[in-house]
C-alpha cells in the first residue's frame, strides 16, 4: 500500500479491452450527479461526465471542458472559454448553452440539487454570451468555485437528457470517456467506452478513448463478501478494504492496495458546545485531550490510516502546517482540567459525577453512514474515555432519527468527516449558516474569519484558516481523529489507476493486463 | 362464485387499507427529517430548498390531509415517488423485484426439491438415518439464515471457487444465495412432508394399496406424497410469504439488488412512499398467495373442491 | 356347493384341545396331531384343492411385547366358499387376514408350518414375490371401506392400480369390468369420481373391485360392512357370496356372529389370537362348544333377551367349562334364544331346534323357545334359577298405574344413596324387567315434547340440506323412545335439538310442560341438569385434563351445595351404580377401556339426578360383549331410576332390546312410530320393511346363490 | 418464519419417541447452562465483555480467551457468556409478549360480540399480511435500538401468527365435545371459557412459546445483523455475530462461537418444546 500518487508507476504498454469488474461496499440510489451528494455516484459517474476543470492531486486546476477562464481580481466573476470539440454521449454538442443550463438546473431548488447547489455557492447569475463563453457571477467574493467545478457534481450534462422529462435520477448523460449503460440501485452500474472520446482532463497525459471497453461496478455491502470476490479474481478492484484485512492483503503480491488520503475535514468528534457538558470549554479541551487516540486508531484501523493532527487533513489547501497533534494523549492534563471543573467525584463505575450527576457524553451516530470500522473505533475511545472517568454512550440510531437530532442538538458529540480539497468546508462545518446540519459544534463565533476568507485572496486566506484551525484545536470544539481515506485494493491485472482528487479512484486511464 | 370473488376482494381491499394506514402512521412517527432525505441524506438543506421539498412533497399538509391525499391517490394506483430513489415507487419496486423473485422462487423451488427428495428418502426410515434427518433439520431450523449464507459463500465460492459470488447477473450468481435460502426452508417443508407421508403411510388406504401389489416406492410416490402437499402446500404458503421479504437477510450477504434492499432503504431513510408501497406489496402478496393456496388444496384435494370436510 | 360332516366339528374340537395343551406347555410349535386331521377332513370333503391352506400360522410383534398375536391358526378356504373369522377386537383376526399377503404389520415375525397359496408355499417370498402376489392372486378388501379408498385419487386409479402397466384403453376396460362385476351400475361415471363422492356402499364395492380387478383366486375382506347400514351392508354381503360362488375362495372377517350365520359356510372364532372354536356355522353356531363362543352367541341383544342380562360373566362359563355337564341355566338360556332364531328351514344336517319351549337346565341343544309372537311378556322365563339374577319378570305390569308405581318406587331407590351402592357385580343385582308402557301414555303428561322440529343445515356448494324436516315425538316420564334409521337421517340432529345444543330452524321442543328450544341459553341452563346425554364417543366429552373424579364432580358442584367430601362420597356412589370401583377416582379416562369409559359417562350424565337420558349410539364404538355390559348397565338403570331416555342407534338388535317405544327416521322425517314389537313385528312403511329385512339374523339364513 | 408456523412444522410427538431421552437431556443441559449464564455469568468468566484491550486485538483461542479476543481485544468467551442474558431476555420476553397480545387477540377474535370479534380478525389479518421481519424493522425505527425495544419489536411482530394460531385452537375447543358436555352439565359460558377452553389451549400454547422462545432469538440476531438490533457494545448473541461476520477470515472465532452459541440454543429449547408436547400430548392419552 502506499499513500497518494497521481498516477501509478504504469508497468509496461497500456493494454486496450477487457471488461473492469469492480465491487463497491456502498451504494447509490440515485446516479444522477446532480441530483445527490453522493460519494459513489461522484465514483462512478467520474468517468461518465466531463468538468469543465480538473484538479491534479496537487491541487492545480487544469484545462478540461473549458480550454481557459479568467477569475476577476475580487473573485466575483469567471470566465471560461469551452472547448467547440466537444460532443454528448446521446450525440448533441457542447456549447455554452449546454453549460449554462447545467448550471441553471442546478441553481434550480425544485430540482432539489442540493449538494451541487452548495457547490455553485451564491451564485448571481449564470451568462453564455456566444456559443463557446460561460460566466457566472457572483455579488460577493467566491473563491472555492474552481475546486467546486472540478468534481463530477458539477459534471455538464446533455441538456437534451435533462430537459427530456424522463427519469433523471436513473440515469446521466454526459461526455465522458465512458456512457451509463445501465444503472440499477443495489446492484450497480454498467459503462461502456466511447470511441470517439479525445478530450481527457488536462492534469492527464492521456486524452483519448479509454483502455478500458467497459466498467462494471457492483455493490457488494459485506465485506467479506467483497474481499471474497477480489481474491477469488471475481473482481478485479474492490473499495472500502475492510481494515483487518488490509495487511494480509498487502502481503498478497496479487494483491496492491491504494490508498488516497481524504483532503477536507477528517472524521472528527464535534463537540456540542451549547449544553452541558461540552458548554464548559475545560470538559471539552478535557474530552479532547485526555485519552490516547492514536492507540485506538491503530488498534481498530490496523494502521491503515494517517492520524489526524489539525481540523483540517494535511494534504487540503490551506491547512495548518504546524498541526502537528501534539494535543494529543495527555491524561493527566485532563483529570486536572476536569477536576477544576468540578467533575471531582466518581461514582461506583469510575465515572466522575458532580452534584451526583454522572459525567456522560451521549455520542449519536447513524450507523449505516458511520460504518462497523467506525462504530469499533468508537467503542475504543468508549472504553479509553471510562479511564479518565467520562463515560462515553454510544446511541445508534437511523439516519432520520440521526438527521433530526443533528437539527435539534440534541446529542453531545457526533461525528463525520467531510471530503473537500477546499479550505472552505470550514465554513460548512463551523460557520453560523449550517448551526443544526453540518455545524456539529453549533459554534457561531468563527464567523468573520471564515466569511472574509470566501473571497480574500489566497495569502490572506492561508492567514484566516490557519486562524481559524487553531482556535477549532484550542478551544476544543472538535477532536479531530483520522484521515479518512479511499482505499482501492486490485489485482495486478489492474494498471493504470489514477485519482481523482476528491479522493475518488479514476478509471479512464486504467487497463486490464490481460485484456480481453 | 361471483360472490366468493367479490368478498374476496372486498376482504383484501380491507387488508390493503389497513396495511396502509398502520404504515403510515409508523413511518410519520419514526423521528427524522424527511427534507434531509429527500434532498440527499448527507447534504446541508437551506431554507429555501426546505420550503420548495416541503411544499413539493406537501410536508406542510397536515397529516390528516397528507393521510387521506395518499389514499386518494393510492386508490388510482398511484403510490408517489420514493424520496431517495427520487424515482416513481412502482418503478422503484418493479425494478427490485425482479431479482427478488428470482432468488425467492428458485431458492423455493429449490427448497421444494430437498424437501422432497429428503421426505421421500427418510420417511419411515431407520431410527438412525431419521435421527440423522431430522437432527440435520433442526440445526439449519436454529441457525441464522444469514450465517448459512456467510458459510456457503465461504467454502464454495472463496474456497473452492464453484460459484461467482457477485451481482445478480447469470444463473450462476443464483445457486449460492438461492441455497441459502432454501435449506431452512427446505427444513421446516421436508420435516413437515415427511410427517404427512408417515401420516399418511399409516392410513389404511395405504395398506390397501399395498395389497394390490404396489411398491414402497410407488406407494409413496403417487398417493402418500399428494396427502403431504396439503400440510406442505399450508406451511409453504406461509414460508413464500416470508420468502419475499425474509430475502432481506440473504440478498444483504450476497450483495443481491432487490426487495430486500430497498426495504431496509426505504426504512432506514423514512422513505415513506416506498415503504407503503412495499406494505401494499407484501399486503397483496399475502393475498394472492392465500388464494393460491386454496386453489392448491382444491387441486390437490377433491374434497375440497367439492366443499365437503377432508 | 359346500357340505360339511359332523366330524369337522370333532376336528376342530381336538384341534382347539390341542392348542390349550401347546399354551400351558409354553410351545408355540403347532402340534403335529391338529393337522393330518382337518386335513383328513378337508380331503375328504373337498374335490378341489383349497385356495389357501394355513397352519400353524404364529404371529409375535417381538418389539412391541412378546405376546402371540396370532397363535397356532390353522384352516383353509376351498374355492366357492366363504369361511368367516370371528373374534372380538384385537384378537387377531386382521393380523391373520394380512398375513396371506406378506403385510402382517410392521416388525412382524411370522412363522407357520404352512401358509400354501394354491399349492404354493408362500411364506418365505421375498418382497418383490410377495407383490406379485397381493392383488393377483389374493385380492384384500382392508377394514372400514371408508378411509380405504385414498380420498385424492380417482376410483378408477384406485381399482386400476393392481393392474400395473396397460395401455390405458385395457386398463380402462378391465377397471369398468371389474366395478360392474362388483355391483357398480354406472362405472363409466364412478371411475372418474373420487371416494367422498360415493356412498359408503359404493365405495366398498368400489374397494372390492379393486381387490377383483386381476381376478384373484382368494378375497379376503376384512370387515368389510362394520360402517355401513343394515341396508347396505346385505347387499355388499350379498356380493361377496356372488363372489364365492363364481368359484373363489372368501375369508370374511367380522365381528358380528349375525352376519357369519347368513353368508359364511364355515367360521373360526377366535380369542386372544387363538381360534376357540371353528367348524360350520351351523355347527358353531347352534352347538357351541367354547364358551367364548357362547358368550359372544349371548350378548346379541335382541328382542327376545330384552329386559335380561346379555353379559355373562367370564368365570360362570369357565365353571361351566370346568364340567359340560353341568351347564349353567343363564348362558344356556342365551344360547338357546338364539338357537332359536335358526331357521327351521335349514338344511337337513344342521340340529334343528324344536319348536318347543325349552325348560331351564336343559341342555343348549334341545332349547328352543317360542319364537315371539309380539305379546307384552312373551320372553320365556327360562332362567328362574340363573345364578345371575337374571329377569325376575316375566310380563310387564299392563295397567298403567302400576307402571306409575314403578318409576315412582324407581326414582324413590335412586334417591337413596345406600339404596343402590352395593350395585356391584354383575350378579349381585338384577335388573329390573323392562317397564313397558302399554299404550296409556297419555294419562302422564309427557316429559318431552317435540313438536313440528326442522333443522336446515347449508351444505355444500350453497345448498341446504333439511337434517330434520318436522319431526314431532313424544317421551313421557320412564319412558324410552328409539330412534332408529340410516346414517344422516337426522338422529343426531334431533338429539342435538332435544338437548338444546341445536338451534330449530322452525318447530318447539317441551321439556318437563314448560318451553324449552324457545328459551334463550341463560334462562335453559338452570334446568339443564334435568336432561343429560351419554354420546357415542365419551373421551371426546371428558375435558382430557380431568381425572374421573373430577368429571364427576363437575355436575355435583353445579348442583345443590355440598362439601367437598360428600360429593366424593356420592360420586363413589355414582360409579358403584354404573358398577365402577371407586378406586378409578383418580384415573384419567384415557387409560379406561371404552366400556369403562362409557360408565363414567353414564355416571356424570346421573350425577344431575337426570329425568331424561338422551344417549346417542352409546355401544356402537363398543365390541360386542363390552357393548352387552353397558346395555345391561342402561336396562338396569331404567327400572331403578326411573330414566326416561330417548335412545338414537343404527342397531336394531339394540333398539328391540332396550325401548319401549321406536320412531324411524329417514331422510329427516319420521317415516313410522309406534310400541316397538308393533312396529317390528308389523311394520307399515315399507322403509321400515327394507331396514328390517336387511338385519342379518341369526338363523334367517336365505338359501346360499349356487 | 413465525413460532406459529414452526410450531406447525414440529414432528407429532410419537415421532420423536426413539430418541427424545438423550437428546432431552443433552437439551436440558445446555438451556440450563445458557439460564445460568444469563443469570450469573460469573460462573463461567470472570472477564469485563465490554472492555476494550486494545493491545491484544484478535488472539486466536487459547487458555487465556477460550474463544479468543474480537477486533477490541475483549474476551470473546466472555461476551457469549453474558450475551446469553440479552439473547435470552429478548427471546423470553419476546415470545412472552406474542403470547400475551396473540392470546388476547386470538380470544377476543372468538369471543367479542356485536362483530367485534369480526373487527378483531380483520385487525389479524392486517397485521399477518405484513411479513415479520417488515414490521419488525418498522417498530425498531419507530421506537429506536436497544434490548427492550428489539424485544418488543420482535414480540409484536410474532403476535399475529400466535393470534391466528390461538383462534384456530379455541375454535376447536370450543366446538369440542367437552365443552358441549359442560354446557350440558349447565356451565355458564364465561366458565367454560375459563375452566374447559383456555386450559386445554393452553397445552399447544405452552409448546408454541417454548419454541417461539429459539424463534425469536434468531429474529433479534436477524436485526441485529441488520444493524437495527441491540446496538454495540452490548453483546447480544447478534449482534456479536454481526460484528464478527467483518472478520471472519482474520478471525472466524469471533463469529463462529456466537453462531454456535444461538444455534445451540435454539436447538436445545427447539427439542426441549418438541419433548414438552410429547409428554403433553401423551398424558391426555389422545
Ligand atoms: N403392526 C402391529 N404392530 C404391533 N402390534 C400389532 C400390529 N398390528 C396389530 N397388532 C396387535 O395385534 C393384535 C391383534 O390385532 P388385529 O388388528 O388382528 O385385531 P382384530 O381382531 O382385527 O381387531 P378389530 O376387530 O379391532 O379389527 C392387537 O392387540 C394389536 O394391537
Ligand atoms: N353442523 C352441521 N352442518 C351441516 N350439516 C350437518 C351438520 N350436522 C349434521 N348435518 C347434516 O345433517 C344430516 C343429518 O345428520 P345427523 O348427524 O343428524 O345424522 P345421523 O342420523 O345421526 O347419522 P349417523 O347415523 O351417521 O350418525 C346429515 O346429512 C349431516 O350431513
Ligand atoms: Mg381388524
Ligand atoms: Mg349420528
Amino acid at each position: 500500500s502506499g499513500t497518494a500518487t497521481g498516477e501509478d508507476a504504469a508497468a509496461g504498454q497500456p493494454v486496450e479491452g477487457g471488461v473492469l469488474q469492480v465491487a463497491l461496499g456502498n451504494d447509490t440510489n440515485i446516479i444522477n450527479p446532480h441530483l445527490t451528494g453522493s460519494s459513489v455516484t461522484a465514483t462512478i459517474t467520474r468517468d461518465v461526465v466531463d468538468s469543465l476543470v480538473s484538479q491534479d492531486v496537487d491541487n492545480s486546476i487544469h484545462p478540461w471542458l473549458a480550454t481557459e477562464w479568467d477569475v476577476n481580481e475580487a473573485n466575483t466573476e469567471y470566465t471560461f472559454t469551452l472547448r467547440d470539440d466537444v460532443t454528448f454521449s446521446d450525440g448533441e454538442k457542447l456549447d455554452a448553452a449546454a453549460v449554462k443550463q447545467n448550471f441553471d438546473f442546478v441553481l434550480d431548488p425544485a430540482n432539489n440539487s442540493t449538494y451541487a447547489r452548495s457547490l455553485l455557492g451564491p451564485v448571481a447569475a449564470v451568462e453564455a454570451p456566444d456559443a463557446t463563453t460561460v460566466v457566472i457571477r457572483y455579488d460577493e467574493s467566491f473563491a472555492p468555485l474552481l475546486q467546486g467545478l472540478s468534481l463530477s457534481y458539477l459534471g455538464i450534462q446533455s441538456p437534451a437528457f435533462l430537459t427530456s422529462g424522463g427519469d433523471l435520477s436513473t440515469n446521466a448523460v454526459g461526455s465522458g470517456p465512458f456512457t451509463l449503460e445501465s444503472f440499477a440501485p443495489g446492484q450497480g452500474s454498467k459503462l461502456t467506452k466511447r470511441d470517439d472520446y479525445n478530450w481527457g482532463p488536462g492534469h492527464l497525459a492521456h486524452t483519448g478513448p479509454a483502455h478500458l471497453d467497459g466498467i462494471e461496478y457492483r455493490y457488494l455491502p459485506e465485506s467479506s463478501t467483497r474481499l471474497g470476490a477480489l481474491q477469488s479474481g471475481q473482481v478485479q478492484a474492490i473499495d472500502s478494504v475492510p481494515p483487518a484485512d488490509a495487511a494480509t492483503l498487502g502481503s498478497n503480491e496479487k494483491i496492491t492496495v491504494d490508498v488516497y488520503q481524504n483532503p477536507g475535514v477528517p472524521y472528527s468528534l464535534q463537540l456540542n458546545t451549547t449544553r452541558a457538558p461540552f458548554d464548559d470549554v475545560k470538559v471539552r479541551q478535557a474530552f479532547q485531550t485526555g485519552v490516547d487516540i492514536d492507540a485506538a486508531i491503530e488498534a481498530t484501523l490496523f494502521g491503515t490510516v494517517e492520524t489526524a493532527t489539525g481540523p483540517l487533513s494535511s494534504h487540503t489547501e490551506f491547512a495548518d502546517a504546524d498541526a502537528d497533534g501534539s494535543w494529543k494523549n495527555q491524561p493527566d492534563r485532563a483529570n486536572t482540567l476536569l477536576d477544576e471543573a468540578g467533575w471531582t467525584e466518581r461514582n461506583a463505575d469510575g465515572i466522575r459525577t458532580k452534584n451526583g450527576s454522572p459525567l456522560t457524553v451521549t455520542l449519536s451516530y447513524d450507523e449505516g453512514y458511520t460504518g462497523q470500522t467506525n462504530a469499533n473505533l468508537l467503542q475504543a475511545l468508549q472504553s479509553e474515555y471510562r479511564k479518565i472517568g467520562i463515560d462515553l454512550v454510544l446511541d445508534s440510531v437511523d439516519a432520520g432519527t440521526q438527521s433530526a437530532r443533528t437539527e435539534a442538538g440534541d446529542y453531545d458529540a457526533i461525528a463525520y468527516f467531510f471530503v473537500r480539497a477546499e479550505a472552505d468546508i470550514l465554513r460548512t462545518v463551523y460557520g453560523s449558516a449550517s448551526v443544526g446540519t453540518g455545524n456539529g459544534s453549533r459554534v457561531t463565533t468563527l464567523d468573520p474569519l471564515l466569511d472574509e476568507a470566501v473571497g480574500a485572496t489566497p495569502e490572506r486566506r492561508a492567514e484566516l484558516y490557519t486562524q481559524v484551525q487553531r482556535e477549532v484545536i484550542d478551544q476544543a470544539y472538535s477532536v479531530p481523529l483520522y484521515v479518512p481515506n479511499y482505499q482501492v485494493a486490485h489485482t495486478s491485472e489492474l494498471q493504470g489507476l489514477a485519482w481523482a482528487t476528491n479522493a475518488k479512484p479514476l478509471f479512464y486511464n486504467a487497463w486490464l493486463t490481460n485484456g480481453s | 362464485m361471483l360472490r366468493q370473488v367479490g368478498r374476496r376482494l372486498l376482504e383484501l381491499v380491507l387488508v390493503l387499507w389497513g396495511a396502509a394506514t398502520i404504515t403510515f402512521i409508523a413511518v410519520k412517527s419514526i423521528p427524522g427529517d424527511p427534507v434531509a432525505i429527500i434532498s440527499g441524506g448527507e447534504n446541508i438543506v437551506d431554507a429555501e430548498q426546505r420550503a420548495v421539498v416541503t411544499a413539493a412533497y406537501g410536508l406542510d399538509q397536515p397529516l390528516i390531509v397528507q393521510y387521506l391525499r395518499y389514499l386518494g391517490r393510492a386508490f388510482t394506483g398511484d403510490i408517489g415517488e420514493s424520496y431517495a430513489f427520487r424515482s416513481p415507487v412502482v418503478e422503484v419496486i418493479g425494478e427490485a423485484i425482479v431479482p427478488t423473485l428470482q432468488l425467492a422462487l428458485t431458492g423455493f423451488v429449490l427448497a421444494i426439491l430437498i424437501a422432497t427428495v429428503t421426505a421421500l428418502l427418510t420417511s419411515g426410515a431407520r431410527p438412525g438415518v431419521r435421527f440423522l434427518a431430522s437432527g440435520t433439520e433442526l440445526v439449519l431450523l436454529s441457525t441464522p439464515v444469514y450465517w448459512i449464507g456467510i458459510i456457503l459463500l465461504l467454502v464454495f465460492s472463496f474456497w473452492l471457487g464453484w460459484f461467482p459470488v457477485v451481482g445478480a447477473d447469470g444463473p450462476g450468481s443464483l445457486v449460492l444465495p438461492a441455497l441459502a435460502l432454501s435449506l431452512p426452508l427446505a427444513a421446516i417443508i421436508s420435516q413437515v412432508m415427511r410427517d404427512g407421508i408417515e401420516h399418511a403411510l399409516d392410513q389404511p388406504f395405504a395398506l390397501t394399496v399395498r395389497s394390490r401389489g404396489v411398491g414402497e416406492i410407488g406407494l409413496r410416490v403417487r398417493h402418500a406424497l399428494r396427502h403431504s402437499l396439503l400440510a406442505v402446500s399450508t406451511i409453504a404458503g406461509t414460508m413464500l410469504g416470508g420468502v419475499l421479504t425474509g430475502s432481506i437477510l440473504t440478498e444483504t450477504v450476497f450483495g443481491r439488488p432487490g426487495i430486500g434492499q430497498i426495504t431496509l432503504l426505504g426504512i432506514s431513510s423514512r422513505d415513506m412512499p416506498l415503504i407503503l408501497g412495499l406494505v401494499v406489496l407484501s399486503a397483496l402478496l399475502y393475498s394472492l398467495i392465500n388464494l393460491v393456496i386454496d386453489l392448491g388444496y382444491a387441486l390437490i384435494d377433491p374434497r375440497i373442491r367439492d366443499g365437503v370436510p377432508a | 356347493m359346500s357340505t360339511r360332516t359332523t366330524s369337522s366339528t370333532t376336528a376342530t374340537a381336538a384341534t382347539a384341545e390341542a392348542a390349550a395343551t401347546k399354551v400351558t406347555d409354553g410351545h408355540r410349535q403347532a402340534d403335529p396331531t391338529a393337522v393330518p386331521a382337518d386335513e383328513r377332513t378337508s380331503a375328504e370333503a373337498h374335490e378341489q384343492a383349497p385356495v389357501v391352506s394355513v397352519r400353524g400360522l404364529t404371529v409375535t410383534f417381538p418389539e412391541r411385547s412378546d405376546r402371540l398375536v396370532v397363535d397356532d391358526v390353522s384352516f383353509d378356504v376351498h374355492p366357492g366358499e366363504i369361511v368367516a373369522i370371528v373374534g372380538r377386537s384385537g384378537s387377531g383376526k386382521s393380523v391373520t387376514a394380512r398375513s396371506l399377503i406378506g403385510l402382517a404389520g410392521s416388525g412382524a415375525v411370522v412363522t407357520a408350518d404352512r401358509l400354501d397359496l394354491e399349492g404354493e408355499h408362500v411364506l418365505a417370498l421375498d418382497e418383490g414375490a410377495w407383490r406379485s402376489v397381493r392383488g393377483r392372486r389374493v385380492g384384500f378388501v382392508l377394514q372400514d371401506a371408508l378411509t380405504s379408498l385414498d380420498p385424492l385419487r380417482r376410483i378408477g386409479d384406485e381399482v386400476g392400480e393392481a393392474l400395473g402397466r396397460l395401455p390405458a384403453n385395457d386398463r380402462r376396460d378391465r377397471v369398468e369390468a371389474a366395478l360392474r362385476r362388483a355391483g357398480i351400475v354406472d362405472p363409466e361415471v364412478r371411475s372418474r369420481q373420487y371416494a367422498h363422492q360415493l356412498s359408503g356402499g359404493l365405495r366398498q364395492r368400489a374397494l372390492i373391485a379393486s381387490a377383483i380387478v386381476n381376478d384373484p383366486r382368494l378375497l379376503v375382506a376384512d370387515e368389510p360392512t362394520t360402517a355401513l347400514d343394515v341396508t347396505v351392508q346385505r347387499h355388499v354381503l350379498e356380493l361377496l357370496r356372488g363372489l364365492a360362488a363364481e368359484g373363489r375362495g372368501v375369508l370374511l372377517i367380522t365381528h358380528d356372529l349375525a352376519v357369519v350365520a347368513q353368508f359364511a359356510s364355515r367360521v373360526l372364532v377366535m380369542q386372544n389370537g387363538r381360534v376357540g372354536e371353528s367348524g360350520t356355522v351351523e355347527d358353531v353356531l347352534a352347538n357351541p362348544s367354547d364358551a367364548y363362543t357362547r358368550r359372544l352367541l349371548a350378548a346379541i341383544p335382541s328382542e327376545h333377551n330384552r329386559g335380561r342380562r346379555l353379559s355373562v360373566a367370564p368365570d360362570e362359563i369357565d365353571a361351566a367349562e370346568i364340567d359340560s355337564a353341568e351347564i349353567d341355566a343363564a348362558e344356556i338360556d342365551a344360547a338357546e334364544i338364539d338357537a332359536a332364531e335358526i331357521d327351521a328351514a335349514e338344511g337337513p344336517n344342521v340340529p334343528r331346534p324344536t319348536d318347543v319351549p325349552g325348560e331351564s337346565g336343559a341342555p343348549a341343544s334341545a332349547q328352543t323357545p317360542t319364537r315371539s309372537t309380539g305379546g307384552e311378556g312373551s320372553v320365556a322365563p327360562a332362567t328362574a334359577d340363573a345364578p345371575a339374577e337374571a329377569p325376575a319378570t316375566a310380563g310387564a305390569p299392563e295397567a298403567s298405574d302400576t307402571r306409575k308405581g314403578s318409576v315412582a318406587s324407581a326414582r324413590a331407590n335412586a334417591g337413596s344413596s345406600d339404596g343402590a351402592a352395593d350395585a356391584s357385580g354383575g350378579d349381585t343385582t338384577a335388573p329390573a324387567a323392562l317397564a313397558k308402557p302399554s299404550g296409556t301414555t297419555g294419562d302422564l303428561a309427557p316429559l318431552l315434547v317435540v313438536d313440528d322440529a326442522t333443522v336446515v343445515f347449508p351444505g355444500p356448494r350453497g345448498s341446504r340440506r333439511r337434517a330434520l324436516d318436522g319431526v314431532s315425538i313424544r317421551i313421557a316420564p320412564g319412558e324410552t323412545l328409539g330412534v332408529v334409521g340410516e346414517s344422516g337421517s337426522g338422529k343426531s340432529t334431533l338429539g342435538r335439538a332435544v338437548l338444546g345444543l341445536q338451534r330449530l330452524d322452525a318447530g318447539s321442543v317441551e321439556l318437563f310442560g314448560a318451553p324449552w328450544s324457545a328459551l334463550p341459553e341463560r334462562r335453559r341452563r338452570p334446568l339443564r341438569r334435568r336432561v343429560q346425554v351419554i354420546s357415542q364417543d365419551p373421551l371426546g366429552s371428558f375435558d382430557p385434563r380431568l381425572t374421573v373424579g373430577q368429571l364427576i364432580d363437575q355436575p355435583l358442584r353445579l348442583g345443590p351445595r355440598r362439601a367437598a367430601a360428600e360429593r366424593r362420597a356420592e360420586a363413589v356412589r355414582l360409579l358403584g351404580l354404573v358398577d365402577l370401583d371407586g378406586d378409578l377416582l383418580g384415573e384419567r379416562p384415557g387409560r379406561l377401556s371404552g366400556g369403562q369409559r362409557q360408565r363414567v359417562s353414564i355416571a356424570q350424565a346421573l350425577a344431575s339426578d337426570p329425568e331424561l337420558l338422551v344417549a346417542d349410539e352409546p355401544v356402537s364404538a363398543l365390541d360386542v360383549l363390552t357393548q352387552a355390559q353397558v346395555l345391561d348397565l342402561l336396562v338396569e338403570l331404567q327400572a331403578r331410576v326411573g330414566l326416561a331416555m330417548l335412545f338414537i342407534s343404527h342397531d336394531l338388535g339394540v333398539v328391540q332390546h332396550l325401548t319401549h317405544r321406536i320412531a324411524v327416521m329417514k331422510d329427516g322425517r319420521i317415516v313410522e312410530t309406534g310400541p316397538v314389537d308393533e312396529v317390528f313385528d308389523r311394520p307399515r312403511h315399507p322403509y321400515t320393511v327394507e331396514l328390517f329385512d336387511a338385519v342379518p339374523r341369526i338363523g334367517t339364513r336365505p338359501s346360499p346363490a349356487t | 418464519m413465525s413460532a406459529a408456523d414452526t410450531l406447525l412444522a414440529v414432528p407429532r410427538a410419537k415421532r420423536l419417541r426413539g430418541n427424545v431421552p438423550v437428546g432431552t437431556i443433552l437439551a436440558g443441559i445446555v438451556v440450563a447452562a445458557v439460564i445460568a449464564a444469563a443469570l450469573v455469568p460469573g460462573l463461567f468468566t470472570h472477564l469485563d465483555p465490554e472492555e476494550a484491550v486494545l493491545g491484544s486485538v484478535f488472539q486466536p483461542p487459547s487458555a487465556a480467551h477460550p474463544f479468543g479476543t474480537d477486533h477490541l481485544g475483549r474476551d470473546v468467551a466472555s461476551r457469549v457468556v453474558h450475551g446469553a442474558r440479552y439473547s435470552l431476555l429478548i427471546g423470553v420476553g419476546a415470545a412472552l409478549l406474542s403470547l400475551l397480545i396473540g392470546t388476547l387477540l386470538g380470544l377476543l377474535s372468538v369471543y367479542l360480540p356485536f362483530g367485534l370479534d369480526r373487527l378483531v380478525q380483520r385487525g389479524v389479518d392486517i397485521l399477518l399480511a405484513f411479513p415479520e421481519l417488515l414490521l419488525a424493522l418498522l417498530i425498531i425505527a419507530v421506537l429506536g435500538r436497544g434490548p427492550v425495544n428489539t424485544l418488543i419489536a420482535v414480540g409484536l411482530a410474532g403476535a399475529a401468527g400466535y393470534a391466528r394460531l390461538v383462534r384456530s385452537q379455541v375454535l376447536s375447543a370450543r366446538l369440542s365435545g367437552y365443552a358441549e358436555q359442560a354446557k350440558v352439565l349447565g356451565e355458564s359460558p364465561l366458565r367454560v371459557v375459563a375452566s374447559r377452553v383456555l386450559p386445554n389451549i393452553a397445552r399447544p400454547i405452552v409448546v408454541l412459546a417454548t419454541i417461539g422462545v429459539g424463534t425469536s432469538i434468531l429474529s433479534a440476531s436477524g436485526l441485529s445483523f441488520l444493524g437495527l438490533g441491540v446496538a454495540p457494545p452490548t453483546p447480544e448473541w447478534g449482534a456479536l455475530l454481526s460484528e464478527g461476520r467483518s472478520y471472519l477470515s482474520t478471525a472466524p472465532w469471533a463469529s463462529v462461537f456466537p453462531a454456535t452459541a444461538i444455534a445451540l440454543s435454539v436447538v436445545s429449547i427447539t427439542v426441549l418444546g418438541r419433548s414438552l408436547q410429547a409428554r403433553l400430548t401423551k398424558g391426555t392419552g389422545a
